[in-house]
């Protein structure tokens, strides 16, 4: 470990140590709560800094184990967001249970550095470890409301499947490493490109490593049908929590299939794209049908995450299909569907700043008289999460749209019967989401109840949420040029 | 003053009268029929003198005709090879519309006038007034259009005044029902209409009337995209049905449910002859099609006799003389089927007076039993109502067709072209349709005037003569009645001389000559000399007698009172005359089922057409889209069966998925 | 047979199999804890297996194996602390009757 | 008495571990490696079965810590002493230590009488059937690139490669592994009884 | 002397229009309640000013589009901000935003809940319309579109009737099915045009480049088939063509006054404005391809919404169908591809507006009174409400196609036009002449005629006649319709140019040859759903319409 490794990786190294700073805050202070709120936001804002400073350049650390490139950037800057938002919105909905906020933010900490190591992986043990860094401070945090029934028991379904499919991740990623003989993922790529262009041909270990290793990466980010955890764990863990997880954790599952399967596997795209796009198919309709039907707009939340993992896998089958775009389209996708679905968890939350308020529908019924500018917001999320201009949800669907158009003009039909499937089940999934809406403005509240009174903290984060919806529908240009940098980082497909 | 304005004003006053009466009559209550009346008068004036100016020729008409261009209406550029569709708003006066324009203004002046008795106590008064005016606009347009598409304007409009007026008193349901199966037949009769100009555009890429009939009637080699009979079809579809003509005809016998004054003015004298007018305007059309034109004639004749046969044993004044109307319009189409054009607009002129006298002596009847129009609830009325009686019956004689009033020169001319023509059928049929004119007419005024009283005892003491007003107008329509005839086919000198007419003919077939010449050389037709101890007097002589015969059957069976002539009513005659053909009579009572056919076809099957698309509508249509939402929703339902809550059966889940990828993994790789 | 990698990677997909079907099976929260480390140490046997095996990877097998042993152990350490905080709320171990949240 | 069936159990146990080996040692060519790698693997697979089979689930405990010790055997076997070393002390240790002590923590009385599997404890038993066929399938089907040789891995050579190579999975396990006591710690303490069930 | 297009050179005159409601919609939400219909009433007062200064500024005889504006949006896929005006979406701009104001006035009495929003609602909507109209960018204009969707989307929901939330939502799902499926349309679009240049974006959502290159080089086969069936299907649930059309009697049924008039005067427009402007001239092949089909379609929805609109008991209903019956003409004259007609087809989508808006506020009116709408219990109106029922008989003259009013001359123009491409079609689409005077006309006598219903006579002290407000609401649209009647070359010679332009674009084009197969398996699939959705059918859901009392003839 040298001194230029160290600062590589330093965003990564002031996560930890903000955790552990928040730690030293707690007991110090103990059950304060602005101090850990200064050390944590403020901190962050420092990692930001970092981040962007050491993602001036490209670099490699630990003899290729840890990587900085475009994309490592972006994914970071969208990690600390999500857990920026997490944390702002978090206060409104833990105090009123008397759960503690120190511990929340430190193992979500804790999360966000398992997901930025992700995105810099170089070396799949790496990507391991930080895949279980990410997601085993989720399954705490999923249980977080230790006293509720429906918190644990979320959390201990979250727990055991996601054990199960991390067990099931490593087993293929043993076999791949055996027949490969390397864990660093450029190393894997040079071998399999060589089993590509026909110089040696895929053995079944290889291929059933490479299926172990698919289904447990599918089951990272609810792919259908490996999505079953999704559901219970969205609607029993806290609405921060929920919120947090709903896009967090996919994110970095994300940034792991981009390392893994872009990074490492794209010489074998061929093969692995057909899966990807009937992975595609099966997760939007599954998620939008059966949040058709869903009276909790949690769990509603929850299958249209999995829907919305759905539209994400479309741009990676793009991709995979030759185009760059999708690439893109999959991270504009990912840093637009964050804002808008946090955005709509924080004011789920700040509903529930009351403690006994369900997140049932009825909760919702005149909301837009009851709280005008809650409902204003909700609907603007719910209608960039519909895909309705001018919102970020409209312009990141239109992108892996048009990747998959593109696609299918360059030859791959299969593709563009993805890109009306996406639209369908866009039109389909207008109806729950507006359903809300119907409850919010359509409806009359059940019994008079006094107005609720956020602080400012709350109102800033949402202020920032809309601001992002916004931005990223109207002006998408700066997050494009980003996104079109950091798409580049893991290489053209005309290239490899 | 120059006529490029006067034209434009016989349209304008009215129209004027219209808008104004409109926008302030309701303040002027009573007093709101100056403005109209006084606009028709003038407007009356000013026609009189372009007709004068039109008929002798002036300048600028000539016997070509003047136009008028008032502005650019619909510049529809054509574009990637179609043709310019650009329609000029414009008024053009020839011969035929002088012709026109007399009737028109003079029936509508006077029944202006009338009206401000007749709708004196009504509280609708302005609103009527400001109707009729709106009817003399759309009429006057119609006769003076110099375009298809104008024409069609106004053949709309008449409808819609139409509408209005029949249905002016809308509290009373009947009224209602008519007016708007008054404009919906009539609108039957339009889509032709419109079909046939836009066949005529089609054609000619002209909608000016001149410039079109000039190239339909060219006989050019080329082949025009819609055949010629075609379009005369078309067009004669409209004629159809704004003159209810069969099977068209259904609308106007309702159409009574109307003021008496409308029912003169548009049903009778003015509105239903525009089919006639348009007809006769499109001469060159048909003489291009003479398979058409046959067709036109049996239609026509056709009409006529079953209208009057219907007319025959009707109780309503007022029905009565609306078949009368229909029958005689028929004789007019038959007219212009067999190629006498000016015996049909002779035969508009003089039936226009005298049916609009008939009507608004009906009016005035009515108006003396206290709203009563059925026959067997009057009699005996002559003496009480004398102004009303002898005008009534100046009209009766003119329609019967008796010298030598003015109906027996029309319509003995309509018989004796188709007789000369060779269309020995129309002339047969007309022949008994004349008996029975004369018969029905008969039986009208029996009923009403002579004969026992038979009005209400309550009425009886409070019947009364209409007042000046009223009266005044009824002579002044009963005199073209008696010498209208006599003058407009007089051949020579010297009323020739005074209007610019020296040939052999008519006075009236004079001015119309110019415009029905080029069609009467393409149906090979020659002007002959009228031979009174020739074919024409034999015919002649047939005519008045079946007429005379009609009256007399007439008066045998519902008495007579004139003067020395003397019979009394025998109505057990007529019952045992039913009695014996009691086929006949029903079918004649019920107006031969037409209008219950119209309900089968239209109401019950069309209702059940309609109600079979809306329930098509709802089921299926948007029952598939319901579907489709069902269906969907139905999936969710079903796909969240999957999500149990357990643990164990989610990993079981994904177990079977990681061996479906496994396995297609391997699948891939035996490849 | 003992020399042969065949022999060790088969007994991991054997062992790995067993762990799934308890996972799969058993009722009780802890019981699928424990096939979960079945299938880790049926992973395990795989990696040490390769090291021993393929030369690329001749000494990282180890050190991979004892990675994923630390791994392993945090997961038992979230996995028991949610087990015993649901254990409080519901006063049962068996895994299926935690269903209050379904469809 | 209890204990002669204990013993019996103990000898059928040795037996059925044994007999393999003994098969193997007859048929299999006389290598003593293979016989041993015959009884680990055969005590390993009993005690695997035992665990994921036996209706006690203090026995299954027990049983996965025999598991465990088989396992750590043929890590010996295939030259890895200090895995071996590390599974001894790390499952065999403290893992087992864990469960056990989450066993009794959470046993309830009715919990041996209670129904052991699932209801759809068969399809399980399939599907693993045809995961272990999947995977043998695979295995069977691959050329591994094997060495000429086992290679024995000295201590030191692991530790360094542990400290130069394998430096960031290293710290980073040691994050992962405090965060998962801060969390652990968090979520197993027993609180004043506060809130209520009400998220949902 | 300089004219008000020297005035106006360089001064972004459109992005004013389009987004000067939006400013008030602001405006409206940060001000006092109260203050709410004054300010809404203005803004839109000054957006139909800034309209018709547009329109004096225009030149109708100039080629090409006006005022145009542009600015680089998203660079990277050369997507733009570009704006610009022709005669066409002049005329449907001035359209909207005199319905705008005209709708915002005839809200003032019947909307009393929440009626800060009801305003910023309505002001976002005028902003998608217009945009809609003058977007020059595929996208942009996409962008527009959705815009629409949502403010109408919550003034059906909000302040609508009972059944308000299926009708919404289905109007909602319905659009968005259409909408999305253009949107992956104009993505392919641009990107075929992308993949033809070089891989470069510029100019790949530009209308003006598309459409000139559509009609030079033009589009594949494929794309233009399956991308003309995507822009169709989303137009032509826009306007609605039948089969696509049962949304419309539902939102209009449970919209508020002023959302029917809007609905029908403009949205329905969006669709027949997208077909003629984009569908056609992005893909003339196709368009020549499928006009058979189209014309097929809407002679069905033509002489089908006249007959549907006969038996309905519901008077908002009935005009819905009419709407599908006299869109059908536009449709109709898109698709013949004939100067007269596609001139026609444009006036007919003004005067659809003018009339058909006015017809749902007359409907208000009584609506406001009697809080009915059921033909049934209406009779009479002519001798209570005199006014009133003067007023709807003339728009219900209009609306019948009265010559000497706008309406005739559209479809008399949309008539002539298809009558010299396929005589037959124009006959069948002539039938309706007979067909609307009758549901129109049966109507009216059955409210305004015979003696007032007990109904009325019953809520006699609530039956004031129609109020100045409320004239002075309709009074515009009427002027408009008779000065549109008798002087239509208003209209005519500011959408010469763009007809001039949509015909240049099929001039060239021929039909792409499809296989038989295909068709036949599409037919097959339409008779099955059909078929199916019969045998599915329980008896029990027997017809409740009402039987004629007594119809026509």
């Amino acid at each position: 470990m040298t001194w230029s490794d160290v600062v590589t990786m330093a965003p990564f190294a002031a996560g930890v140590a903000l955790a552990m700073a928040v730690l030293v805050v707690d007991i110090v202070r103990p059950g304060a709560r602005n101090p850990v709120l200064a050390v944590a936001l403020g901190g962050l804002a420092v990692i930001t800094v970092l981040t962007v400073v050491t993602g001036q350049a490209a670099a490699t650390a630990f003899g290729g184990a840890y990587v900085v490139d475009g994309l490592t950037t972006f994914l970071d800057l969208v990690f600390i967001g999500i857990v920026a938002f997490t944390i702002v919105f978090a206060p409104d909905y833990l105090e009123p249970r008397g759960l503690p906020l120190a511990e929340f933010t430190i193992v979500l900490l804790f999360a966000m550095t398992g997901a930025m190591l992700i995105s810099a992986a170089g070396d799949l043990l790496v990507l391991f470890i930080a895949l279980e860094l990410m997601v085993l401070p989720g399954y705490l945090l999923a249980g977080y409301h230790k006293s509720d029934g429906y918190s644990t028991e979320g959390a201990i379904k979250y727990f055991l499947l996601g054990s199960f499919s991390s067990a099931i991740f490593l087993f293929g990623l043993a076999f791949v490493w055996g027949l490969t003989g390397t864990t660093s993922i450029s190393g894997i790529a040079q071998t399999l490109t060589g089993i590509a262009s026909g110089s040696a041909a895929l053995s079944p270990g290889l291929a059933l490593g490479l299926a172990f290793m698919t289904t447990g990466v599918a089951f990272k980010i609810a792919a259908v049908p490996f999505h079953y955890w999704t559901p219970d764990a969205y609607q029993g863990s806290p609405t921060p929590v929920t919120g947090y997880l709903s896009v967090g954790p996919k994110v970095g599952a994300f940034a792991l299939i981009l390392r893994l399967f872009v990074g490492a596997l794209y010489p074998l795209r061929s093969d692995w794209v057909q899966v990807v796009i009937v992975l595609a198919l099966l997760t939007m309709s599954l998620g939008n049908l059966v949040a058709l039907t869903q009276t909790n707009v949690k769990r509603m939340l929850a299958y249209s995450s999995i829907a919305h993992t759905g539209y994400m896998l479309v741009g990676l089958a793009a991709y995979g299909a030759g185009r760059q775009e999708g690439l893109e389209g999959l991270l504009y996708y990912g840093a637009a569907y964050s804002a808008m679905n946090l955005g709509a968890f924080a004011v789920i939350a700040a509903l529930q700043r009351r403690a006994g308020v369900t997140s049932n529908l009825e909760t919702f019924a005149g909301l837009g008289r009851r709280e005008p500018w809650l409902g204003v917001l909700m609907t603007l999320f719910l209608l960039s999460l519909t895909g309705i201009p001018p919102t970020a949800g409209f312009f990141a669907k239109a992108y892996v749209i048009l990747a998959a158009v593109q696609a299918s003009q360059a030859g791959n039909a299969a593709l563009g019967v993805l890109a009306v499937v996406a639209v369908l089940n866009a039109a389909a999934a207008a109806f729950y989401y507006l359903r809300v809406v119907v409850y919010m403005y359509m409806r009359e509240p059940q019994g008079e109840q006094s107005p609720l009174t956020h602080g400012r903290l709350m109102w800033g984060g949402l202020a920032a949420a809309t601001a992002l919806t916004i931005l990223f529908g109207i002006a998408p240009g700066t997050l494009l040029d980003i996104v079109i940098q950091a798409a580049r980082a893991i290489g053209s497909p005309g290239a490899a | 003053m120059s006529y490029d304005l006067l034209v434009p004003l016989i349209v304008a006053l009215p129209l004027a009268g219209f808008v104004i009466t409109a926008a302030i009559g309701k303040r002027l209550g009573r007093q709101a029929h100056w403005i109209p009346v006084g606009a028709v008068v003038i407007s009356w004036l000013v026609a009189m003198v372009v007709v004068a100016a039109a008929l002798t020729n002036a300048e600028p008409f000539g016997e070509a005709g003047f136009g008028v261009t008032l502005w650019q209406w619909i510049p529809a550029h054509g574009a990637a090879g179609s043709p310019d569709f650009i329609i000029s708003a414009g008024f053009f006066v020839d011969h035929l519309s002088a012709v026109l324009l007399i009737v028109v203004t003079t029936i509508g002046m006077l029944v202006h006038v009338y009206s401000i008795g007749y709708m004196g106590h009504d509280p609708g008064y302005w609103r009527f007034f400001a109707y009729l005016n709106l009817f003399m606009v759309s009429m006057l347009i119609l006769v003076l259009a110099d375009s298809w598409l104008v024409l069609f304007v106004a053949w709309e409009l008449v409808g819609l005044c139409s509408y209005l007026l029949i249905g002016f008193w809308y509290r009373k349901n009947s009224a209602a029902l008519a007016s708007k199966k008054a404009f919906i037949v009539n609108r039957v009769g339009d889509v032709g209409f419109a079909l046939g100009i836009m066949a005529i555009f089609a054609n000619t890429h002209t909608l000016n009337i001149r410039d079109s009939l000039g190239v339909l009637s060219s006989q050019t080699l080329v082949a025009f995209p819609v055949p010629v009979a075609i379009v005369a079809l078309l067009v004669f579809a409209g004629a159809v049905g704004k003159s209810a003509q069969f099977p068209l005809h259904v609308w106007l016998p309702d159409a009574m449910e109307g003021p008496t004054p409308v029912s003169a003015l548009i049903h009778a004298a003015t509105m239903v002859n525009a089919g006639v007018y348009m007809v006769a305007r499109a001469n060159p059309l048909f003489a291009a099609a003479p398979e058409v034109m046959t067709f036109v004639a049996a239609i026509g004749i056709f009409t006529a006799i079953l209208a009057a046969s219907i007319a025959m044993t009707q109780t309503d004044i007022k029905r009565v003389l609306a078949y009368s109307t229909l029958s005689q319009l028929g004789y007019m189409f038959a007219s212009l089927g067999v190629g006498a054009f000016s015996a049909a607009i002779f035969h508009l002129m003089t039936h226009g007076f005298f049916k609009g006298l008939l009507f608004l002596g009906s009016g005035s009847v009515i108006h003396a039993v206290h709203e009563e129009q059925d026959m067997r609830k009057m009699g005996g009325l002559a003496k009480k109502i004398p102004h009303t009686y002898w005008t009534m019956l100046i009209g009766a004689i003119a329609i019967s067709g008796i010298p030598p009033l003015a109906g027996f020169f029309s319509k003995d001319e309509i018989l004796g072209e188709a007789f000369k023509t060779g269309f020995y059928w129309v002339w047969a049929i007309g022949i008994v349709v004349a008996v029975m004119t004369a018969f029905y007419m008969f039986r009208l005024i029996g009923l009403t005037f002579w004969g026992e009283s038979r009005v209400d005892k309550a009425v009886e003491p409070k019947i009364h003569e209409s007042p000046r007003v009223m009266t005044v107008p009824l002579w002044l329509l009963a005199i073209p009645s008696l010498v209208l005839g006599a003058i407009l086919s007089w051949p020579g000198p010297p009323l020739g001389p005074l209007f610019g007419q020296s040939g052999q003919t008519g006075l009236l077939a004079g001015w119309l000559e110019p415009v029905f010449k080029g069609a009467q050389e393409a149906l090979g037709r020659s002007e002959a000399e009228f031979q009174l101890l020739g074919i024409d007097g034999g015919l002649l002589l047939i005519s008045i007698a079946v007429a005379v015969a009609g009256l007399l059957v007439a008066w045998r069976l519902f008495g007579v009172d004139l003067g020395p002539i003397r019979g009394k009513a025998e109505p057990e005659r007529v019952r045992a005359l039913t009695a014996r053909v009691p086929g006949l009579y029903r079918a004649s009572v019920n107006k031969w089922w037409f209008d219950d056919l119209n309900h089968v076809l239209f109401v019950v099957i069309g209702g059940w057409v309609a109600n079979g698309s809306a329930w098509f509508d709802r089921n299926i249509v948007d029952g598939i889209v319901n579907g489709i939402g069902s269906v969907t929703r139905r999936a969710g339902t079903d796909l969240a069966r999957i999500q149990t809550g357990r643990v164990q059966n989610y990993a079981l889940g994904i177990a079977l998925g990681l061996l479906v990828m496994a396995g297609s993994y391997l699948v891939i790789v035996a490849r | 047979m003992a020399d042969q990698l065949d022999t060790y990677l088969t007994l991991s997909g054997l062992l790995f199999a067993i762990g799934t079907f308890g996972f799969l099976a058993r009722r009780n929260a802890i019981s699928m804890l424990m096939s979960i480390e079945l299938m880790l140490n049926a992973v395990n046997l795989a990696i040490v297996a390769f090291g021993a095996f393929i030369p690329a990877l001749k000494d990282r097998g180890a050190v991979i194996a004892l990675l994923v042993l630390a791994v392993a152990a945090a997961e038992a350490t979230v996995g028991l602390s949610i087990v015993i905080a649901i254990y409080r709320n519901r006063k049962t171990p068996l895994v299926d009757e935690y269903d209050a949240m379904r469809r | 008495m209890r204990a002669w069936l204990y013993l019996l159990a103990a000898a059928v146990a040795i037996g059925i571990v044994t007999t393999p080996a003994i098969v193997v040692f007859v048929f299999g060519g006389q290598s003593f490696d293979d016989s041993l790698l015959a009884a680990f693997a055969t005590l390993l697979l009993v005690s695997a079965l035992a665990v994921v089979t036996m209706r006690d689930i203090i026995r299954c405990g027990l049983a996965m810590i025999v598991c465990f010790i088989a396992l750590a055997g043929i890590y010996v076997q295939l030259g890895a002493p200090l895995v071996a070393a590390a599974q001894a002390i790390v499952y065999v240790g403290a893992i087992s230590v864990l469960v056990l002590f989450a066993i009794m923590l959470t046993q309830t009385k009715a919990g041996p009488s209670q129904l052991v599997f699932q209801t759809q404890a068969g399809w399980a038993g399939l599907a693993a059937v045809v995961l272990a066929v999947i995977i043998g399938v695979a295995v069977s089907g691959t050329d591994w690139p094997a060495a000429a040789a086992r290679i024995h891995v000295a201590t030191d050579d692991l530790a360094r490669l542990l400290f130069s190579d394998y430096v960031l999975p290293f710290e980073v396990v040691s994050v992962l592994l405090l965060a998962a006591v801060i969390g652990g710690v968090f979520l197993a303490k027993r609180d004043a009884p506060a809130g209520d069930g009400e998220t949902r | 002397m300089t004219s008000i297009a020297d005035v106006l050179h360089g001064f972004p005159i459109l992005s004013v229009v389009i987004f000067l409601p939006l400013v008030g919609a602001l405006v409206v939400a940060f001000a006092p309640a109260r203050w709410a219909r004054l300010l809404g009433l203005a803004t839109a007062l000054l957006a139909w000013v800034a309209s018709l200064v547009l329109a004096a500024g225009f030149q109708a005889s100039a080629p090409g589009f006006q005022f145009v504006e542009q600015a680089s949006w998203i660079p990277v896929f050369g997507i733009q901000y570009k704006l610009g005006v022709d005669g066409l979406s002049l005329a449907l701009v001035v359209l909207t935003t005199t319905l705008t104001w005209i709708s915002i006035l005839a809200s003032f009495r019947p909307i009393q809940a929440r009626i800060k929003e009801y305003m910023v609602t309505f002001l976002i909507l005028e902003v998608g319309m217009t945009g809609v109209f003058l977007a020059l960018d595929t996208f942009l204009f996409y962008v527009f579109w959705e815009v629409v969707l949502v403010p109408m989307y919550l003034i059906i929901g909000i302040w609508g009737g009972s059944n308000r939330i299926y009708a919404t939502i289905k109007f909602v799902l319905y659009t968005l099915v259409g909408s999305l499926l253009m949107l992956v349309a104009i993505l392919a679009t641009a990107f075929a045009y992308q993949a033809a240049h070089g891989g470069s974006w510029t100019g790949a959502f530009d209308f003006e480049v598309l459409r000139a290159y559509a009609s030079t080089a033009g589009f594949g086969d494929t794309l233009q088939l399956l991308g003309f069936a995507a822009l169709f299907l989303a137009f032509a649930i826009k306007v609605p063509m039948f089969p696509f059309h049962t949304w419309l009697p539902d939102a209009h049924v449970e919209a508020p006054t002023a959302g029917s008039v809007i609905l029908a005067g403009v949205l329905l427009k969006l669709g027949g404005y997208g077909l003629i402007r984009f569908a056609i001239a992005l893909y003339p092949d196709a368009a020549v391809t499928y006009a058979p089909l189209i014309i097929v379609l809407s002679l069905i929805a033509i002489i089908y919404g006249a007959l549907v609109a006969l038996v309905q008991p519901d008077l908002k209903k009935l005009v819905a169908y009419s709407s599908v019956s006299h869109m059908g003409f536009v449709t109709l004259g898109a698709f013949v591809f004939q100067a007269q007609a596609l001139s026609g087809a444009i006036l007919q989508m003004i005067n659809h507006g003018l009339i058909t808006g006015a017809l749902f506020l007359l409907v208000g009116v009584i609506y406001e009174r009697t809080h009915d709408r059921s033909i049934a219990r209406m009779g009479g109106l002519a001798a209570l409400t005199p006014t009133y029922a003067a007023i709807f008989g003339f728009f219900i003259f209009a609306s019948a196609g009265l010559p000497g009013l706008s309406g005739f001359v559209g479809e008399f123009l949309t008539l002539v036009g298809t009558f010299a491409v396929n005589p037959w079609a124009a006959a069948v689409a002539a039938f309706v002449m007979i067909l609307g005077a009758a549901y129109l006309l049966w109507m009216f006598q059955r409210i305004a005629f015979g003696e007032p219903s007990a109904f009325l006579l019953g809520i006699r002290d609530h039956l004031s006649d129609i109020s100045a407000v409320e004239v002075l609401t309709l009074a515009p649209l009427g002027a408009m319709v008779v000065a549109f009647g008798f002087f239509p070359g208003l209209l005519l010679d500011l959408i010469r140019q763009p007809v001039a332009d949509t015909l240049a674009s099929v001039a060239n084009a021929h039909a792409i040859a499809i296989d038989p197969a295909i068709v036949a398996i599409g037919i097959g699939i339409v008779v099955a759903v059909v078929v199916i959705r019969f045998l599915s059918l329980r008896p029990a859901a027997a017809s409740t319409s009402v039987v004629p009392a007594e119809g026509a003839g």
